[in-house]
């Protein structure tokens, strides 16, 4: 710009995610980067345990034991596990409404998380919240919650705060691409520039908002040209390569930990069930089931799992032998915590203000 | 003509708007879905178009006020707020432009918008899926304000706030979508007329409330007449402007007054009838004092046994009436 | 020791707590401006540094989100909102969000976050820039209101929010920036230890308002008394949690009540005022009906008549009172 | 974008306006397009109105005869005036706490609009808003008020119901570079994207948001990159040259009654009043008083006259009489409203629902 211009009336691709939207693409091993195999095997033990866990409390919707209402990232466990490398427990993490993948990511306890979606007192927010509503202040999660967008700006207070102690900490706001249509979200981009607060926004675009698919609901299926019109640094990810995620997002976190400003993330991606609860076939948007098949071929377990097999770092064996221990962990988490008591009646009104009143 | 539940009585008052108006159009998010807004607008976009029935991205203050811009260019809009949380997002467009308008300009502006808030709670969603409000929304000047409790207001009042030259927030409870009844053809009311209604003629005590806690009311009512508690019942309806005469006219009969509300109690819609009452009646025509069942003031908690204290039942209704009718006015302290 | 201004006592506040309290810090609009809140801030950015006197671009919900995420980190901010009006961009953070963290994260979350909500009305400037809404926020469970009368409340209570651990809304009236008084220095109150006070007392009515309405009914009960009239005056200082207590205690003593509010009539404090008195106390016990002065059920005029019309004045509490006191309780229909 | 991006970390001119920004820029007479005199002409004569009835409102604000907060355009006259030569009475306009201009502009009463001002019942809102909340329907003004933002998504619905009639009929939305930081803003533009609907959003940069410099506040100076972002056809324009303003604006209005989308003017101009009220140096913004001697060097009225009077088509004298007219009128319309009745008391309640209740 800084030259008078004519209007521009080029009419916009509404496409422009390209190969990263599309279900028949990358279905292909993972490109591995050289070392670090312990880590990209503790990644797969990772994916692999929130898949299960998951899939359990699926199993247990479906059957009628849950009733709070739980939204599910199967085939989104690349994002979290991806940028959670590179965190630490003093960083500040938020969420949104499908935040179980946050939360296990980041270290969080399994048998937490099954006593909250049970509504017991041993849950991970007392069994005020449910599955809407986590935390776990010791590996950084300060909360998640169902407002879309609400949590955005309170990432940005917790970068202030960040920069404000000066330990080269920061916060990650997780939400999806649903909810870069509430205007808080540009707010918070434009405050985290404008003070240059260490923020890493890691936008999930898995193509959807409920039913709705993006091209439904905003001019271009890609968010990231939010981020270049606030002057914040993008970055366009696979969001099912684990690899490439955890790469941007250490390279984001290193320069945010120096001191730089924040950082987005537009991890593409796609759910691989309903918008809320166990069915795959819950939605009525444009074209998701033909899409969904061919999107479990993009799998980022297997990715991985077959990049690691191929040069025999991983084999069927032992991905079987996550897969059981994770099943084990979940079964376990979900019989103790269906041991576990409810809060007692004086919680209702105890736990609304701090000491009595 | 057979029953028709209170979600379908709501799809019928939009089926009759669209048929029969061509300026009424409905926006908001969840449209262009079969479940999200339970079956009160199943099909209503293959039926009568997308243009006219038009879903949106998750942006509630934007759309609730290009819901006012149409309203103001002679369109009759419906924005649809699947949660009355997250219409919350929307306050500014609502209170402080909607609501004024009229007034800031001069009087003569019409502004026949309805927003349509939906309260969808209990189901362990917790305290940001649960929220009624409707307390706040009757508190503001220029703002009407309904909340059916039976399928024929779920379809009628919802036609009359639209044909309404105001703005209107409509509130139906997803808790009244199985309330069945017979149901006559629609009418046309002019929402300034409607008010209050004696739903139950009683001598002893004065039960009034809106929408599902009229409800509560009324099945209350029934369970005390077995024990010879005959109760008086109100079906507030219109909650602003609030007519409070049918209220006041009945506790001068009871001389009993119980105000159930499925909203908190400090500063909620059950202060407010039970201090008009108090302003409008001698004391010396009480035969106890007033009383107030709502909300405990705490956010909605998920747990299950928590949540079943938390909202207001039959038996909560039933037992606070019996006190009341037990206390003796000279006693009571 | 000499006088203070209601404004300067509460920079003075602010003063007290960035001294002597590392982890607080304020941001909002016109922080770096030295008109922008009166002169309740000024020069506080060169004095402290505009790291910790924050101003912000025009985005209430981003900024009231900012200062929640800064108190779960630990930090004690103060957001600042320039007028109740603007703040209601901020809804979402402050009563979904701000409130119920602690709940519904289990209790133990720490929430100190203060918002404050300036009323900066009259002066022509009409229904977007006039409201106060009080009423509103003292409805939410989890958010702690304060509204101080006099300078004093107006810095301890600003210290005592600050220093809480719970959310609170400290909201201050531009029309009492002129009152002044000899202030002590400054105290940290526990504010869950406050609640309203009994600033006179009185035989024949009880006079109860918060914030700008309670300086009216200071100031009627002294008109009052000329004529042999003895007012009890409560200022209520804290409206939420509200302990109605000292209320009700004082309308046992008097038997006759007129609450006095700067906010709407229907579900609004004042009703609240009522309905509590009324539910605790034996209908035996009223010497007259109870009343409420508050603002008329209208958006706010611009034009000056009008203006003079719309604001309840000392001579409109003196003569409600008037009536209340000469009625009598048993002929009153 | 399409294809996976490292992190973009190029730090951004905080200035992007160029010399659009520059104070000590553009002072030199307008280039004037073929034709079209008459037009040119009656625009001169419109901003020199609109100018002299400010100036009357500003003095009689400093005089103490307006109680109502009055925010004065002085120096920003060419923008409505060059926007308004396309509009016709089926188009709706919105403006915001500083509309006298859009006001006047779209031919608006003089009369009405100062006994508005001093609250009469013959006011443009019959004495009920004052300064910050005209109406003008008959001229398609339909709304002007002091919440920032507010009336964006509310020209957005004018917008959807201007195609809902199918008539060619568009909405126009004017609003400052501080309404931008408004969540709302971009909800609006994205609703108005996604539903390509006839808006056109003009953004009256000037550089300040009451007392806090662009920068202070955003991350760029120019706010054309939200409109790119939201892909939204956008024209960065001299907001102090009506000229240019009245084509980049036909063009935009041309596309739209044809049928296209939104489309997004951001005019560059400045404001030689306070914040709000008639003094000058009432702010205290960055380096404001230095910026606005020169930029009253780039006075949009001057700019044109000497345009017009190089080549002979307006001579110094009518200039001089089209400013004694505008003092005239804006005289007699002040002495006029001065008598006027202030609305009856039952006004405050009759007027806030439709018939009585
Ligand atoms: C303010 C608000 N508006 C609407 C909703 C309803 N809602 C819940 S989740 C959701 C979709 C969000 O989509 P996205 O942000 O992409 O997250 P995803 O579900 O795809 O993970 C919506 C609209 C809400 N919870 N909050
Ligand atoms: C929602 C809201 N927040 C804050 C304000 C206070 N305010 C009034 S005008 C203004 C500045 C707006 O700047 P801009 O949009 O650039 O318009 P300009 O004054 O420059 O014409 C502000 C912040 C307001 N009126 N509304
Ligand atoms: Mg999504
Ligand atoms: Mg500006």
């Amino acid at each position: 710009m800084g030259a008078p211009s004519d209007l521009k009336t080029s009419v916009t691709p509404r496409r422009e995610l390209g190969d990263l939207a599309g279900a028949d693409q990358r279905h292909e091993p993972l490109v591995l980067p050289d070392g670090d195999r312990a880590w990209l095997i503790e990644a797969l033990r990772r994916m692999v345990l929130i898949r299960a866990v998951e899939e359990r409390i699926g199993d247990e919707v479906a059957a009628g034991k849950v009733r709070c209402p739980c939204h599910l990232a199967i085939g989104q466990e690349a994002v979290p596990v991806g940028v959670a490398r590179s965190l630490r427990p003093t960083d500040r993490v938020f969420g949104a409404h499908r935040s179980h993948a946050h939360y296990l990511a980041g270290g969080g306890s399994v048998r937490k998380l099954m006593a909250e979606i049970l509504g017991k007192d041993t849950g991970a927010s007392r069994g005020m919240g449910g599955s809407m509503h986590l935390t776990d202040p010791e590996h950084g999660l300060l909360g998640t919650v169902p407002i879309v967008g609400a949590t955005i700006p309170i990432a940005v207070g917790a970068g202030l705060a960040a920069k404000l102690d000066g330990r080269g900490d920061i916060a990650v706001s997780y939400f999806g691409d649903g909810a870069t249509e509430e205007g808080v979200f540009h707010e918070s981009l434009n405050l985290a520039a404008t003070m240059r607060l260490p923020v890493l926004f890691v936008c999930e675009n898995n193509l959807f908002s409920s039913h709705l698919h993006i091209s439904l609901r905003q001019p271009s299926d890609s968010v990231a040209r939010y981020a270049d019109a606030h002057r914040v640094p993008a970055a366009l990810v696979d969001g099912n390569d684990v690899v490439a995620v955890a790469r941007v997002a250490a390279q984001a976190i290193e320069t945010m930990r120096a001191g730089g400003g924040p950082a987005f993330i537009e991890a593409v991606t796609y759910r691989w069930r309903g918008h809320v609860g166990p069915r795959e076939d819950e939605d009525v948007g444009v074209r998701r089931k033909d899409d969904l098949n061919l999107w479990k071929g993009r799998d980022p377990v297997r990715r991985l799992f077959e990049a690691l097999r191929s040069e025999g770092a991983v084999g069927s064996d032992a991905l079987r032998a996550f897969e059981e221990e994770a099943r084990a962990e979940a079964a376990a988490a979900w019989a103790q915590a269906e041991l576990d008591p409810f809060p007692p009646p004086e919680a209702l009104l105890d736990r609304v203000y701090g000491g009595r009143r | 003509m057979g029953v028709t539940g209170y979600g379908l009585a709501i799809r019928e008052g939009f089926e009759y708007l669209l048929a029969n108006h061509r300026e009424v159009f409905t926006i908001g998010q969840g449209l262009w879905s079969p479940w999200y807004v339970g079956n009160s607008m199943t099909d209503l976009d293959h039926r009568f178009g997308r243009e006219r029935v038009i879903d949106t991205p998750v942006s509630e203050l934007a759309t609730t006020g290009a819901a006012l811009g149409a309203a103001l260019c002679g369109y009759r809009p419906v924005v649809i707020h699947p949660r009355v949380d997250f219409m919350l997002l929307a306050v500014d467009q609502i209170v402080t432009q909607a609501a004024k308008w009229r007034h800031m300009f001069g009087g003569s502006v019409r502004v026949p918008l309805t927003v349509r808030g939906i309260i969808n709670r209990g189901g362990e969603q917790g305290a940001q899926h649960s929220q009624s409000l409707h307390s706040w929304f009757a508190h503001v000047p220029g703002l009407r304000v309904v909340m059916p409790a039976t399928p024929a207001d779920a379809r009628d009042l919802l036609i009359a706030s639209v044909l309404c030259d105001d703005p209107v927030l409509y509130i139906d409870d997803r808790w009244l979508y199985g309330v069945e009844s017979e149901l006559s053809p629609p009418v046309e009311m002019d929402l300034r007329r409607e008010s209050p209604r004696r739903v139950r003629e009683g001598r002893d005590i004065t039960l009034a409330g809106a929408g599902y806690s009229a409800w509560l009311c009324v099945e209350a009512a029934r369970v005390l007449a077995e024990d010879g508690i005959s109760c008086d019942v109100i079906d507030i309806r219109v909650l602003n402007p609030l007519d409070a005469r049918p209220i006041v006219d009945s506790v001068r009969r009871t001389g009993r007054l119980l105000a159930v509300d499925g909203d908190w109690l400090t500063c909620g819609f059950a202060g407010e009838i039970v201090a008009r009452a108090a302003e409008a009646m001698a004391p010396s025509a009480w035969r106890a004092s007033p009383r107030r069942l709502t909300l405990p003031d705490a956010p909605a908690p998920t747990s299950g046994p928590l949540e079943k204290l938390y909202y207001p039942t039959v038996n909560d209704v039933v037992a606070a009436a019996r006190q009341v009718v037990g206390a003796r006015a000279d006693t009571w302290e």
